[in-house]
Order: C-alpha cells, then structure tokens, then sequence
C-alpha cells in the first residue's frame, strides 16, 4: 500500500462494506433465508481490514478466522464467494458444501477455515514453509487470525510454536474481544494480557487497542511490514468487544453492560469515521457516497446469488477423492 | 405438558447432580449460560460451583475428567459438537480408555456428544463418532434413540464404572416429544424392538430409529410388516436381540447415519452373518450415509444421510431377494 | 544382497526425494537422526533443508503439511509412532480429509505410520489404526504387506493427489526380506492373491498376511488348500478380487490385527456377504486381536494378536460347515 | 520433611537408589533380560527427588514422566513396582500389560503415565479439582514433569492454560535437559529460556540448574511449598543434560562433545555428594554405607521380581471394561 492515505481509506472501505454486507446478512438469517448459522463481525472490523490490507493478495496468504469479513474484503475476496456460500450457491466457492464462514480459496492465498479453533494456524505456516522451499518466500507474510478462546486449544500453541522454530514470516492477530461464545476471559485464561504468550513463543509481541482504526494500521500494519522485512513472527493481541452476540441466533445477553458501555463498547466504524475526517483522509462527502456504494454492492452480491441454483443431489458429484478408482494397473 | 428429548437430557443432569455429590458438569458455555444446546440449562443456578465452564481445550477437558474420576468424582462433559471430540480423541481413547486395563482402576466418565446432522451444519457440526469410538476397547458408546433413553441412559451412563460415550442426536433435542419419561427401561446393553414385525429386520440406533419407523409405516400399505430394532448402545451390541429379531423375519437391514466404511452396519452384518448365517433367506444389506464429509446445504444434507425414501428402497429390494 | 521392509520405505523416500523437488520429509527425529527406525537414515544428507525435524506437535505437523500441499507440495510425514497419530487426528479427518470435498482443491500429502505390535511395546506403540480412519470419506488408506509393496505403495501414495495414511507394520520392518523390489506391482486398490487355494479364502492385509500364510502352510498338510488375498490398501478396498477367491471357495475368513469392533474385517465380512451371499457356503468368519489394549508382555502379545494357531483354527471351524 | 537436613538426606537417597536401580536395569536390557526399552533419568535425579522429596503421598498427586526414577522412589514407590514392571511380573501393579515407565498407582496419587507427551498435564489438574470439589485441596499439591520436548503439545499447553485458570496448586517441573531423543532444543522451541512461558499461562516461573541439588531443593522445594500455601500454579524450569541416550537402545551420539563437557554435562550425584560432605549434611563414610543400602534393595527387588510368574495368557482376565455385560435390567 503506497502511502497511509491510502492504507487507512482502502482499511476504511473495507470496514463499511463488511459491515454492510453483514448486516445485510443478519438481515436475510432473521427473516429465514439463511440456514445454519450468521457469524458477524462486528466491532472487529478495523482490526481486521487493517490486517487484510497490509496483505498482498497473489503473494501473501491469509487464513481468516470467523469474525474477518472485513479482513476477507481487504484481501481480495469478493462479495459474491460470501453471499453465495451463505446461500449455498452451487456457483460459489464452496458449492453449497460447506457454508457460511467456512470459505476461502486455497489457491488464491486464502484457506477456507475449518471450524476447529487454532487450526489455521499451523496450516498457515505451512504454507509459508512450502513458499520457502520453493524459494519464493522473500518478501511474503502469512497471516491468520483467532479470539481469546481459541488461544486455548492445542492446535494454537503447537502452531505458534512450529512457526517460531521455522522463524517463518508470520503475523497472528489475537482478537481478544472479551467473549468466547458466552465465556468471559477469566475463565480463558489466567495471564493480564495474552500478549504475555508472544515472548514464550519467540514472536515479537504487540498490543493494541482494536476499536481505533489508526492505532491498527500502525501496530497491525507494522508488524506485517516488520515480518514481510524478515523480523520474524509477529503477534497482536487486539483488545475489544464483540458488538453482536456469538452468532445471530445469539442475543449476547450475558455481556454485561459495563463492557457494553465502556471504552472497548463503541464502534470502530464511527471512530474510524472521525478519525478520517479529522485527520483529512476523506471528506464526509465521500464517506457518504463509499457507504452508498457498499450498499448497492450488497444489493447485487445478494440478489445475484439468490437468484443462482442450489446444489441438486442428483446432479452432485458424491465423491470425496480426486481419484479416481479403480486405477490402472502401473 | 410434554418433555423433549434435551428435556430429558437436562433431567436426567438435574437429577444426577441432585442424587450424587460425586457428579459434575464440565464444558463450554454450561454453566451461566446453560449451553449451546440449553442442556444445562438452570443447572449452575441450583448447583452452583457443579457446573463449570471450560476454556476451549477439549483434550485438556477429558485429561481434567480422568483425573477427577481418579480421585473419585463422576464427571460429565458436554463437547459443544461430537465434531469437536476429535480434539479429546487422545485422552479418550488412549487415556480414559486404557486404564482399566493398565491399572485395575475403572474411569467413571461420561461424555456427551452432541451427534449427528441437521440442515445447514455442514461439514463439522453433524457428524456421529459412534463408530470410532466403539472400536476402542474400554469403552461404551451408547446410542438413545427416545425420550425416554435419553433420561435413563443418561442416569444410568454415569452410573456405570466406565467410560461412556452417550452419543446423543441434535436433530431429536426438540423435535421429539414425549408425554413423560417412562419410569421402566432396559440397561445399557439391551436393544429394543421399536417396533415389531415379521418381513424383515432393520436394526438401527439413535435418530434413524425414526427413519426406519417411517420407512416400515409406509411399507405396511404394500402389505410388508417390518420390525424395527433399536440398538440403544453400540457397544456392548445386543446381538442376541438381533438375533432374535432375523430369526423370525430371515432378513436384515443394518442402517446409520454415519459415513459409510465400517461403522456399526459394518459390525451389525459382520455379527449376524457370523453367529447367524442359517437364520437369513437374503443377503444383508446395509444403508448408510454417503461417503463424503456432510455436506452444508439443507439438499444435499437431505440426501446424504438415509431416508424413509432411501430405506423403503433398502427395503424393497432386500424383500424381493 | 537382500532389501528388508524398511530398507524399501527409505529407498521408495528416496527415490521421491530425487525425482519430484515437490516432496519433503517431516518428522520428529527424522533428519540427522535418521528417524526412530531408521527409515530416513542419511536423507538429510543427501537432500539437504527437504528432511526436517518437526517439534512434538502432530496436530501441527498434519497442519503444515496440508498447508505446504496447499502450495503445491507433497509432503511425507512421518509419526514416530502411529499410536500418535491420535494427536494428529483432528488435523487428518477434519482438514486433510474434507478439503478436496469442500473446496476442489485435493490434498496430496503421505503420513505415515508405523503400526502394529512387537513383543515389549504395550498399548501405546502398537496400535493398528487402518480401521479408524479408512471410516472416514476423503482418505485413502494402504497398509502394505511385502518389501516390493512397501517401496511401490509409498511411491504411488505420494503421487496420488489425495491424501494417504501408509500404514507400515513395525514387526516386518526388519524381519521380512527380499532380494529386490518388484519392477511389477499393482496399483494401489488393488489385492493381490497372496497364495492360490480352493478350499477357503483368508482375506487380510499388513503383517497379518504372511501369518495367514503361515497357517495355510499348515493346513495344506491336512490336504486343505487356503487362499490368501492380501487387500493391500483397505481404503479402497478391492471387492471384485475378494468376491472372484469367495467365488472360487465358497469360504470366508476376514483377517486383521486390529481391535475387533468394527474396522477392516467387519468392512469384508459385510460387503461380500451383501454381494456375494450367494457365493458363500458357510457362515463368514472374523478373527481380530482381542478386546483390550494391547498388552505389553510378550506372553499376553502374542495371545492378543491373532497366530497361525488362532488362524488355523478359526479356517477349521470354518471348513468344518 | 521437618529440616533442610532431612529435606536433602531424603533427596540423595532418592537420587542415589534410583541411579542405582537405573544403573541395574541398563544391564538387565543389554542382557536381553527386559523386552522393548529401559528409560533413564541419569542426570535427572536432582531435579526429580527434590521435587518427590517435597511432596507428601496419601495427601498430594504426582505424575511422573519418563526419567523420574529418583521423584518416584523420593515420593514413596517402591523398587519392586519398578522392577516388577520392567520384568512383567502379574505381582506388579500393571501385571505385564504395560512395562517400564507406564506405571502407577492412581489410588496412592501416583497415576501411571500414558506414552503420550502432555497427556499427564491435565490430568493432575483434574485430580486438585477433584479435591477441591471433596473439600479436601486445603495443604496439597499436585506434580508432574515434562520435558522440553513436552512443551510442544498441544496437551501440556491446554492442560497448563487450565490449571491457571482453576488457580490449581499445581507445580510443573520442565526438565530441559536439551534434547527430545535426537531433537536439540533450537528445533524445539524459539524462546530464550522456557521459564519465559510462565507468566503467559499465568504461572510463577523459576529457573533452575538441574545439576545442582542445593538450588533444586531450595527452588523446587520453595515452589511446592508456595503452592501448598495458596500460592498458585508454580513453573520451574530446570536446565541439565541428559547423561543417557533416549533410551538404552539409543547411544546418544548426537549429543555433541561440548555439551557433555559443558557445565551441564556434570553428574548432579557427584555435586550432590559433596554438596552433602561440604555443607555437613551427611558424612562419606554415611553416603557409602547408604550406597550398599541401595545395592542391596536393588538386588533383591530384582530377584524378587525376576522369580515372580509372568501373565499367562489362558488364565487373564481379556477385558478392558469393569462392567460385566449383559447388565440385569434395572
Ligand atoms: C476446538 C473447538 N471447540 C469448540 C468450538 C465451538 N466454538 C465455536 S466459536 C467458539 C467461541 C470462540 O471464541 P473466540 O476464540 O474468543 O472467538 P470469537 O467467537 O470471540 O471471535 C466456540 C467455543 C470450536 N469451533 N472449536
Ligand atoms: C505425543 C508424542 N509424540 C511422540 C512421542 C515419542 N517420544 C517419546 S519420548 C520423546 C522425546 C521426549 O523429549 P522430552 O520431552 O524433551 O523428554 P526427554 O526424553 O528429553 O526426557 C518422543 C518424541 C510421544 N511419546 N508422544
Ligand atoms: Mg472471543
Ligand atoms: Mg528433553
């Protein structure tokens, strides 16, 4: 990203068409168009989109996590993949086999996220160790993110772990956004700030405050830069609330409203918005016109996909290999 | 006023909280907020500093368990999926399982899986682990297919010395109702006849108990008379039942909802054939899900596991040999 | 000269090694070390920065490498043993296995797993895993039984675009020997008639095969011919040879060394008798290691694991229909 | 233990019989009377008797790990367990069906360890819950040691992660004796010192020199006795060498040379003998007579067991299960 004119308006955009896409979506799951399950993002959105746009999509790769659709938009992913997988599209990504958040496109650079927690994380370096063995890894960053419950779970520690011994260029954002699903941090983990881990691991460790959008760019976008110059792996611990409930079956009742009114309760989309115009990076004007776009964007990503088929179980290919078998004889 | 099956399992927690000091709940989001399913719903209230929440670490949580029933407490876990059990697949079946064995000392766990499909849960919310727990020597994996299973079995799992597997199906939590919980059942290792007849035998568990009565009501208009069996644990399997069953019908059906090598109708056919080739006049068949992983869409979901369709299909051809 | 099993797994890493730059070893001890049983012995060397040591992390190390064949790699892993392959689990049957399904994009990585008893090694570096994850759809799963299997089925596993568990039995690694590797082999899904008969067929796999063998060798003397199909993978599994010997003896015993709950001899039992029923003179016959851990005094292994004894005496149970 | 006296009496005995019996299995191996492997802890023995020596059977819990001969022996096993499960006597508390280090008395808080890595960690976790839930957790401690390799699993993490939360007394002895069988600790793990992994889990952490009796009993001792007192989870990391191969199979030729001539190539036996004659603790002609001691009970603990009958197949009991089925229905 040339210059961080450019980098906070690129976050910025990323963040109203995230959360216009998903409120859309909160939309579509209320009124019964979604099945399964609607997992949004926000209050998260400019930790997120300030990581995805510190990525270079092509180069780069990104295992995004539940909570990243504005990291997801950032990176490159368009509209289209999110609400054909929340429709189940036989068009979309994932064909209407998997859904939701479970999407990606591995040979973009983007894994599509299993739903155990932590998982990304190894699977990530992995990506990076294959690029280094290639010989193509100068200058490339992998990034992933998980919540303060996910840094619970085996697969988190043995991936932090591994990545560190391998020294590859990773980023981890920690979205310590108070909750896991109902569960409060204390009951998560017993350390101040989970930043604590990053020493133990070998990662540079940072913290931020996750509901300030320039704050982001510069400790998020900083540690990316620092890893792409071969500082090795870096971990951000973001501190703030999950402003929705866990899903949008969820109303995230047990959210005390102390957390609710306090400093990490307000919305990193209208701080961000003052942020911008005061620091003169856009006009309200072009705000205005950004939030009218995102809309129409919303409207046609929906409308498209909802107009699309849905998987027919006779035409499907039931198969879970690549090969086919039997083989000839070698 | 009716109960449901997670009304049942909730109760039957209730009652085994209340009855023995030796009982805990342990897993994510049970206590104040009673689970992602509500199947502790309350609890935490009435009995309080019993019913804890977990960080997200399921093998740590089943390491935590062993460890509780070594010194003498009666666990329960609530994983939020079964999906998610693959995480504790180590204490399970290496920890929890072998220590009888090693040791002489029995590990009075029970784990509640949340099991099996329902539309939209893809790939990672719905499966049923049935199968490969019940390879595992050491353990039990009991299977309730009613309301009324799910409260006993669920009573009677933790009251068992070892470790269970109570695999219980989300797609039954609310849409199967009952009156009230039958104050009889049979113990863990008893299959039930769900529902008798003569033609042919279909042996199943859990929510494709359901399935196959379907399946054998709409068979009674062609004149065909299906017994359904209800296996209730998978391991033990009741083959004396099964037994009982082919030996007056000559002709069986092994149906699941789990991926399609192996598993239960693998072990069902394989038994049968075994202690009771002389009792069958047609090959067995078996019907399960299909061999990919579940899949998201509500249609193709529909289509990957058994039906009354598909298992009138099973049916028919197995009644024309 | 002669090639012994695990001569044949490091020739067979070799040879990938030098002809395809997409393969790299990984793995706790593999590199200098050469790997617990040497199956990796001076590949370091040879290849320099491709044969890694991994730290103690099997769920990471599944991860990394479905990672790298995402980039287009096609990783080896190795577990030290395969008991511990259970840490890797959830990284194997939820990642590895479902992405080709989920996203089009197959995995084509190789792990490999040290299997089965050896007198001394107790419940804990013995197990045989075969049957537990060929349950699950997305995996391919071989379990070679001879020096020129063992070389070939590695090479073919890791040209195949899905991922593969390679099951390698620990007690053949040294003990069984050939004087060259097959320049012939058939493909992987494939049995292989492992010694012709007409009285009865002994369908099995791994280490299992030449213990069958053993047991033929005996009963030839009473004037019984024993067939011995070695499936050679069991995930495919290859019914048409199995179905053709069944069809030619009338007689079936599914052999394994795994625990007896489902798994592999299940699978055969079930699908020959929904298939071929009518080929079968006499009930099909399953022998498996007993129902418990497996035990670490040689005494108890040896009585845990199915013997030639065992085996013959379950064909002439089987004869005796 | 009332003194600091008694405290490091009872600690090198612990050491001395351990080395000892460990030196007596080694020949038995290489003799080809034990089957599948002999596991050392030569080099350990500080470490592991200062923290047996510090914990109290019948009253706290204790899992030890592969090379905790000395913390076994210190907490009370007796030889015959030992030797028992090494020469498969049906005597023995496993009755030949498992050997070696796999064994225990889960009755007396000695639970008997499975091959996997971490597994152990939460399971004494789930033992101090247990009696807190008994109301009996006031005054104990919970044990166990890993090694460096151990810290990698994702077992040890989550087991470590809630245990803190739980504010267990637990205390959690890494014995870094720098290699995992082959694997040196730069392929293990990227922080400097694994003590910088405490604080994260939220653990005091402390460090130690493993080769040095004295600091052991004051470090580890002092942490037991922190935690015993409400003090909170205890991490110590303690640096040594391992002065065996992996197991006897093994000759540990990786080791480098600098590493055994290095401080930490020291046998603590020999710093603790006259750590004990320096500091007056114990007289040599004492330490000698203690050394036939350990001779003697080795000898007829090997005896002993070696007379004893082996598992006879036809006559065991082939069940994993304590319940017989069918059950009579209730
Ligand atoms: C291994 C595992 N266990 C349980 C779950 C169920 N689950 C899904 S999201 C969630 C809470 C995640 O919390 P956190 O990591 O803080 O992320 P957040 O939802 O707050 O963004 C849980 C328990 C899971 N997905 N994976
Ligand atoms: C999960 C797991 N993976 C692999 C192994 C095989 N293994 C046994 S001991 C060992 C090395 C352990 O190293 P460390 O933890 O440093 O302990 P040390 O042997 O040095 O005392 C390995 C890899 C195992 N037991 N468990
Ligand atoms: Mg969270
Ligand atoms: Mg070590």
């Amino acid at each position: 990203m040339s210059s961080q004119r450019e980098f906070l308006r690129c976050s910025f955009r990323a963040m109203l068409r995230s959360r216009t896409l998903e409120n859309k979506l909160s939309s579509l799951y209320k009124a019964g168009k979604i099945v399964g399950g609607v997992y949004l993002g926000r209050g998260q959105e400019a930790v997120s989109a300030t990581l995805g746009t510190s990525l270079i999509q092509g180069k780069d790769c990104f295992a995004p996590l539940i909570r990243d659709q504005a990291g997801r938009t950032a990176f490159g992913e368009s509209m289209l993949d999110c609400t054909r997988t929340y429709l189940g599209s036989v068009e979309g990504p994932m064909k209407g086999r998997d859904g939701n958040i479970h999407r990606g496109r591995p040979e973009k650079g983007m894994p599509a996220m299993i739903s155990h927690l932590g998982a990304q994380v190894p699977l990530i370096a992995g990506m990076l160790f294959a690029k280094r063995m290639k010989g193509v890894l100068d200058g490339c960053v992998g990034a992933t993110t998980v919540g303060d419950g996910a840094t619970s779970t085996g697969a988190f520690h043995e991936g932090m772990n591994l990545a560190a011994v391998e020294n590859l260029p990773m980023v981890v954002v920690v979205a310590n956004n108070q909750f896991a699903y109902s569960t409060p941090n204390h009951r998560q983990f017993a350390c101040t700030d989970l930043v604590e881990r990053a020493k133990g691991y070998g990662f540079s460790g940072h913290s931020v405050d996750g509901t300030d959008m320039l704050a982001c760019a510069k400790v998020i976008g900083g540690a990316v830069r620092t890893a792409r110059d071969g500082g090795g792996p870096q971990m951000i611990v973001a501190h703030l609330l999950r402003l929705s409930g866990h899903g949008e079956h969820d109303d995230g009742s047990y959210v005390p409203d102390s957390a609710k009114g306090g400093h990490y309760g307000r919305d990193c989309i209208e701080v961000a918005m003052r942020q911008l115009a005061e620091g003169g990076y856009a006009a309200v004007n072009e705000i205005l016109s950004w939030q009218e776009e995102a809309a129409e964007e919303v409207q046609r990503a929906v409308a498209q996909a909802q107009q699309e088929p849905v998987p027919d179980p006779y035409r499907e290919d039931w198969t879970a290999l690549s090969t086919k078998f039997p083989l000839t004889s070698t | 006023m009716s109960v449901t099956y997670i009304d049942a399992i909730r109760e039957a927690q209730e009652t085994l909280l209340r009855e023995d000091p030796r009982v805990f709940l342990y897993g994510q989001d049970i206590a104040n907020f009673g689970g992602a399913f509500k199947a502790t719903k309350g609890l935490s209230d009435a009995f309080p500093g019993r019913v804890i929440d977990s960080p997200i670490s399921e093998d740590a949580m089943i390491g935590l368990a062993v460890g509780a029933a070594i010194e003498g407490m009666r666990p329960i876990v609530e994983m939020q999926f079964a999906d998610f059990s693959s995480i504790a697949f180590n204490q399970i079946v290496n920890q929890a399982a072998t220590h009888y064995y090693r040791t002489g000392m029995p590990i009075p766990i029970t784990v509640r899986l949340p099991s099996g499909g329902t539309p939209g849960s893809g790939p990672f919310h719905s499966q049923s682990m049935e199968g490969i727990y019940a390879q595992y020597p050491g353990l039990v994996v009991v299977t309730p297919a009613t309301v009324s299973d799910a409260y006993h079995m669920l009573i009677d799992s933790v009251k068992l010395d070892d470790p269970v597997l109570y695999c219980e199906h989300k797609f039954l939590y609310r849409w199967l109702k009952s009156k009230a919980i039958n104050g009889d059942h049979l113990p863990i290792g008893q299959a039930r006849i769900a529902r008798p007849g003569k033609h042919a035998t279909v042996v199943t568990y859990s929510a494709m108990v359901h399935e196959a009565v379907r399946a054998a009501d709409r068979l009674q208009a062609d004149g065909w008379e299906i017994e359904v069996v209800d296996l209730r644990s998978v391991k033990p399997l009741d083959l004396d039942t099964v037994l009982a069953s082919v030996a007056r019908t000559g002709r069986l059906l092994a149906l699941g909802e789990a991926f399609p090598w192996g598993g239960v109708t693998a072990e069902v056919v394989a038994k049968v054939t075994e202690e009771g080739f002389h009792l069958l006049d047609a090959p067995p068949q078996r019907l399960n899900a299909r061999d990919t992983p579940v899949p998201y869409h509500p249609k193709l979901w529909a289509a990957h596991r058994p039906t009354p369709e598909s298992i009138c299909d099973a049916l028919r051809k197995l009644l024309s040999f």
